[in-house]
């Protein structure tokens, strides 16, 4: 399957699955994953629905190779048509070009012209005759075992995968799968089968990761409200909190939610919530009782497309303003993004002892990209250092629970200890804890909230840098996979580039940054969302070159190689003003 | 999920009610209803033997929350109407303490409502005593839930409210607490040993305090000739308690309604490692 | 204080519940609760004679929220529990208009809960229609404040809330609801009555609408066989209310409470010109 | 009274009065500022009170000259004891030097020691004395007089604003207090008296400012929920809004109050709330429910210290960040501040005008220093244009509330309107306002709500700007009285320095800012927080110089116009780091 020199990489392949509802494209999707896995390969899989709640179109999309994969290609290699029903609303999804395949059953219909137009290579295969001649054969599974073939999967890991993850239902659809995928398998175009072996690879999406981290970072105790596309971390938790002794506590809205968990840290034990962007708002008056309380807490905000309700469904970096600034007030505290569906379980562990050490409110972003998304990769490394909360020895003099020490961290007593009492609070506090409007309190207890956060040393973990090059990429989050990839094209082609993906953004660490910058002659910022909100908070933080570009664009589309590819080549050609963001 | 312990060999002193008095001066007005329950939680504490450390009074905002700072125990001064939030996550990952919820009407029945009716129906092992004031005294004076409609004192509503009050005992019944009891700060010792009793209810016990303001609702100095002790022993029966608090003239005092109903913390169960949970993710 | 006023030549064609239909494809899955609603909500629109553009629909976020868009009046859908603050700040601005609220129990009963009681007590002219389906159908199946202790299948509380469930009536009635009505999706008549009936109740009308998940709830496909009509006649006495609800299997149909009070908006009172006020600044 | 030059001004003239609870300097004070005013002076009165609830000590301070005075001074002139109960809560409020006088009654006590160290000249009067030789005499009156004779004011207009602020009371009680005033009068080293004659000033407070802007920008709709130090704007608004035909509504919080204004616009009246840090918190939900569904509200915020419950009866401003940044989501809307007490009116109806024809969110920010001060002004000038809400015109084609007009800009049909049927949505939404998660819907509906705004033309309301040179000193809100002061002071001091207040703060008008900073060689920007917020939005944008001086100050002191000079002149001998802010 040949790519071209800039668009793709040969040695990984996206697969789409799309189908109208009950027609099984996203449990496609999956057996597919997991056989990927068994061959040995990385893989991501994403998906898409449409509006209704229930049922409707939806389309997985699946990419492997032999390295981790963490974004999505700029077309697909192979589209699987199950029906052709709603196929329209997936157009802007699944880029197709003259190098892709579309595995259909004419049966279904004509191929659209929309489809037709892309000049890629239509496959028509009589999937439903071969589902039809199994008993409880599924036109899907027939699909699945063509489209293997023509990815070059072993037939074996789709048989094993398909019998594991259907055998959970009975053991005879299991069978009936396996016969439709070996009759597909048969009937496909194949492409030359490889694999990888012994390797052990996790197979977990985002929000299971990021729920790992907590776990890892020792929280305990988590309360919260369902919000789209939290849900999940939520849900993944809730039984495995109290298998470690811990407990979940579902609120009655966001604002006793974050209170709940201030509560628990109050209480000394680690304590997180879960939310995205309409959650995260109500919650910003209660982050700042625990910045201002200095209670250690975790809020992991899952964005999706904003502002207000937006698009619940799908992704976006948008909430990158509300984390670093959305407090009334001065209140320093940490923001972190996770790099990629694995490193959400790494982030998210480091954010709840940097939390906890620090007595701050930890905002850990990832977004519906990471969270509902699904990797196979290699099991996450934990963070390895412990970072305890600094608790008070009461000795015989009075205690000062906000003490102005060296570091700014004040040690806590807890409650159950004696001697300890103290009385928390929001109000602007003297040392002692007791309410002070003097200036000089003011000034102090400031002073010390920001310090101690400014003065931490960080360690080498506040970025992922990769790749060499006068060009430089700045980014964070979920579009760190595609620049990755854009920087390895770009240097590919001749034009070496380095990406940086910052994981702890803020504070900002301005040296280590400085230092990753150095000698860059053109920096880019990549992000998904409107307003280029990572380019100008490191304007606002004088971290940039006067002449660095923003290359923004919203979500719900994935920000793709290519697109990044072209954007950086048309800024070094064409150099807008500075402040104006390059549409991709 | 329990965070700092006791060291087993500590033996606690005998209390007496001064010893949970912190050293901090009340910023209340002369004469206000709060030094009341300030005197009474005290001598509640030192009659039930409540080691300090395992004491933590929680609260939001206005002057009725300033409470905590003048009980010597662990506290949270949280933010406005949030007390009860602050109070179930404390107790939920720390049910060896005994929780004491404190706030004013405006506080817990207007910002903080939501929170109320939802603490009622969890039925947490908390104590929530509201000093019902019928008035926002903090923010110096405007009308509250509780506030009579036709009180024209604020300027914010200069022809009174003209919206019914809320009947505090009324909702949490309906919202499931487990018991309501309601108090004067002018009975001291009729408070006292209403705070004990709310403290020893297993469950959520709501404690309404009428505690009146010396400085926005000068009138309430006749509440002292108004109150009187309920005719009616507490029941237990959610029908008679809901007709004995409609008939009421929302000034009796005492117990109105005591149940036991299971209360609930999040489950903390078996000690299961995380390498088991791990391996779920591999193949 | 109005904004539009519609032309005094206008005249108002006799609309039949279609008219009320807008032409957006509801998302519900097929068999849903909330498609009951939909076609009793024209149905009432059509007897009563509403003008669409003096009808304004509200809702929060969630299933039950989407009511709005398929039906062809003046709609604002919110934010999550927030509904009937909007629809106070309308009505007190447009007092001429129709403002029917409509939503779900976790967006009323859960986040929403403030406003609920508020909404109760205030009692503007106001009709709220809770699509009641005991679960959080939006998000995909988590427990709402109405949803049974036991019910094991959401894996957020994978064994049961183990908290009581609200009793929505009991509750509108200790907040001060005025009028309070259960309707079920399977009885379209009688659920257009209730509606006809709630828009006509002046002041704060509560209709609580037994409107099955067909997804997340598919045990509800019983209660067709669980309802029943209510053996007793609407009441106007609180204290006989208060003893229905408690005393119901909270599947019974009909109005439950019906009172006449005085309904609240703000006051609009003389047109006196700026310049009056601005006098005041002088000397 | 002699002033050093570049610590004040001679023609204006400071005096602050103390007293515990019970004492009557807020009376003393507020009949002083009317004297001022009767005087046809200029004034300003700020406040300042001990934690308690009621009573407790409190200080009003008094500035007044014959020009615009919109500030405190470096020192005070004047500070009259009334006694010296808990004087040491006002030490730093109230700095004395050699130039200053101290007026007290040696029957209360000695002077203290720190008072005495200022080396201010004490002036023994017996206060008491005079008060008791009078029947239901005051010594609050006594000092008053003798304050005044000692500021040179008119005995007569002292007298007629006793007679009128106490004759509310009895005629008795004014009778006495002018007695009084009179003994003191005549006791006092008097200065030359000094008046204006035939001037008509208004006395207003900032919050009473904004409540009258709201009414001439046609609020007829307030929902809100009490908090310090916005309530009086509320109390104000409430019974005037009767008068005018409206009405305001007494929330159960600010989830409500936010929603009922959205509620109230959509209905077609213009709709506003106010309140400070915690509760704008809370909307922040409700704020882009409206930017999204382009419902215009507005939010007045009365700033206090921050951040949580923080010092809620003090002045800051670090309420920016957040009205700025703290919705999810892009959510481009106006952020407005006021730049005095007087312009509270101004700015107040022009964003009401603003949100009304954009169909947005402006958030104007004031603080307690502005909200809580009195002033004696003249009449404010109302916003000239009339900016129409845009509403729809129903023809034949179907309406679509959201259409992609050129301006962005779509109009608004009104409930009662037949045909004009829509959904407001906060899901994001096509022209027609059918949800939608379409990525070409999204990309249009965000950038139209971008453009509406960006494209506007704000005219030269912007900023106010005064003086000119090549230091140029950029700030905002509550600090501006004390940037123009001290541009004032180093331009006479042979540094010529213009100082630039922003009105308008998002979107900021970049081309208009830039000509405003043309050939400027030095930029500070001043400001009253720990964080430099505005320096760090400016950078941001990228509108500064790189070595461009933030100057930044938590609350509650005041800033004060020698201290912006000394800090401006240690810029140029000394030049920071870019971003490290200079501590005042
Ligand atoms: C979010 C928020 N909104 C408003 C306020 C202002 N505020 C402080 S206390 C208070 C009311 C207090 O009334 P109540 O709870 O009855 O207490 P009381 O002072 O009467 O004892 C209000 C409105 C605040 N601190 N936070
Ligand atoms: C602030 C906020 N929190 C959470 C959500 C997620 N959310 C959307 S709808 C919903 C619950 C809907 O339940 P219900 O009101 O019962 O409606 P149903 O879908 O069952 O009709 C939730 C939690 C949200 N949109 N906003
Ligand atoms: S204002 Fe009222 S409630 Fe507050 S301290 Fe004074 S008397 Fe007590
Ligand atoms: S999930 Fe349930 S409530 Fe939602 S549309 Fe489907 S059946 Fe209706
Ligand atoms: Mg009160
Ligand atoms: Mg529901």
């Amino acid at each position: 399957m040949p790519q071209e020199s800039l668009s793709g990489q040969p040695s990984r392949l996206s697969i789409a699955i799309t189908g109208s509802g009950g027609s099984g494209a996203v449990t496609t999707g999956s057996i597919l994953l997991a056989a990927v896995a068994r061959a040995g390969f990385h893989g991501l899989m994403t998906r898409s629905a449409g509006p209704q709640i229930r049922g409707g179109e939806s389309a997985a999309m699946v990419r492997f190779g032999p390295g981790p994969v963490n974004g999505m290609d700029d077309r697909f290699d192979i589209l699987v048509a199950l029906d052709w029903l709603n196929i329209s609303r997936f157009f802007d999804e699944i880029p197709l070009g003259p190098a892709s395949r579309v595995l259909s059953d004419p049966a279904g219909g004509a191929v659209p012209a929309e489809i037709l137009a892309s000049g890629a290579q239509v496959i028509e295969l009589p999937l439903k005759a071969m589902a039809d001649a199994v008993a409880g054969g599924r036109l899907n599974m027939a699909a699945l075992g063509a489209a293997g073939a023509m990815a070059g999967l072993p037939l074996a890991a789709l048989e094993a995968a398909a019998t594991v993850t259907l055998g959970r239902k009975s053991a005879d659809i299991a069978a009936a799968a396996v016969a439709c995928l070996q009759a597909g398998y048969a009937a496909a175009p194949a492409r030359p089968v490889t694999a990888i072996a012994g390797t052990e690879r996790w197979n977990m999406s985002g929000n299971e990761a990021s729920g790992l981290g907590a776990l890892r970072g020792g929280v305990r105790f988590v309360a919260a409200y369902p919000i789209t596309p939290a849900t999940e971390m939520l849900e993944w938790l809730a039984p495995r909190l109290e298998k470690v002794g811990g407990g979940l506590l579902q609120a009655e809205d966001e604002l006793a939610s974050v209170n709940m968990i201030i509560g628990g840290s109050f209480g000394g034990v680690p304590s997180l919530t879960a939310t995205s962007g309409p959650g995260l708002s109500l919650m910003m008056e209660g982050l700042g009782l625990a910045v201002t309380s200095e209670t250690p807490i975790v809020v992991a905000n899952v964005m999706r497309g904003g502002p207000s309700t937006g698009i619940p469904t799908k992704s976006e970096q948008s909430d990158l303003n509300i984390a670093l600034y959305g407090f009334h007030g001065d209140a320093p505290h940490l923001v972190l993004a996770a790099t990629d569906i694995r490193d959400c379980t790494f982030t998210t562990q480091w954010a709840v002892r940097l939390a906890e050490h620090l007595q701050t409110v930890a905002i850990v972003l990832s977004d519906q990209a990471l969270g509902q998304s699904r990797t196979i990769c290699d099991p996450p490394a934990p963070f390895p250092d412990e970072l305890p909360r600094v608790t008070a020895e009461i000795g015989d003099a009075p205690y000062r629970r906000y003490a102005l020490t060296e570091s700014g961290v004040s040690p806590m007593a807890l409650p159950g200890q004696p001697g300890g009492f103290y009385v928390a609070d929001g109000l602007e506090h003297n040392p002692r804890g007791t309410p002070s409007s003097m200036a000089k309190d003011h000034a102090a207890q400031l002073d010390k909230r920001r310090r101690k956060l400014l003065d931490f040393n960080y360690g080498p973990w506040w970025a992922e840098i990769s790749g060499a090059g006068p060009l430089a990429l700045v980014t964070w989050g979920s579009a760190t996979g595609a620049v990755v990839e854009a920087a390895e094209r770009l240097t590919a082609a001749g034009h070496p580039a380095r990406a940086i993906a910052l994981r702890l953004i803020a504070p900002l660490r301005h040296a280590d940054l400085a230092q990753a910058l150095a000698g860059a002659e053109r920096v880019l910022v990549v992000e998904q969302n409107q307003g280029g909100q990572l380019f100008h908070y490191l304007h606002g933080e004088q971290a940039l070159p006067a002449d660095a570009h923003s290359i923004a664009r919203p979500g719900p589309l994935p920000l793709r190689p290519g697109d990044i590819v072209a954007a950086a080549l048309a800024t070094a050609s064409d150099r807008p003003a500075p402040s104006a963001a390059q549409e991709l | 999920m329990e965070g700092a312990s006791t060291s087993s060999t500590y033996q606690a002193p005998v209390l007496k009610a001064k010893d949970y008095k912190s050293d901090i001066n009340p910023i209340w007005c002369p004469g206000c209803g709060d030094f009341g329950v300030l005197a009474a939680m005290t001598k509640a504490a030192a009659y039930l033997g409540l080691a300090k450390e395992q004491l933590a009074m929680v609260s939001g905002i206005g002057c009725s929350s300033r409470l905590p700072a003048y009980i010597n125990s662990y506290g949270f001064h949280g933010i406005h109407g949030r007390s009860l939030a602050i109070a179930a996550g404390l107790k939920a990952a720390r049910p060896d303490l005994t929780v004491v919820v404190a706030g004013g009407d405006g506080d817990g029945f207007s910002i903080g409502g939501n929170h109320f009716i939802h603490a009622c129906r969890r039925n947490m092992d908390l104590t929530y005593i509201v000093m019902d004031n019928e008035v926002y005294g903090m923010t110096k004076g405007q009308a509250s839930p509780t506030t009579q409609p036709d009180w024209r004192n604020s300027k914010l509503t200069p022809r009174g409210t003209g919206v019914r009050r809320f009947q505090p005992a009324a909702l949490a019944l309906a919202a499931g607490a487990s018991f309501i009891a309601r108090g004067f700060t002018g009975d001291p010792s009729g408070l006292t040993q209403l705070i004990v009793q709310a403290i020893q209810h297993p469950g959520f016990s709501f404690l309404h305090v009428l505690s009146p303001c010396q400085t926005y609702q000068p009138e309430q100095k006749e509440w002292k000739h108004l109150v009187h002790e309920s005719e009616e022993q507490a029941t237990d029966d959610p029908i008679d308690a809901a007709r004995r608090i409609q008939a009421d003239d929302g000034m009796s005092l005492g117990v109105i309604y005591s149940q036991s109903l299971p209360t609930w913390l999040p489950p903390h169960l078996s000690q299961a490692s995380l390498p088991e949970i791990e391996a779920e993710f591999h193949l």
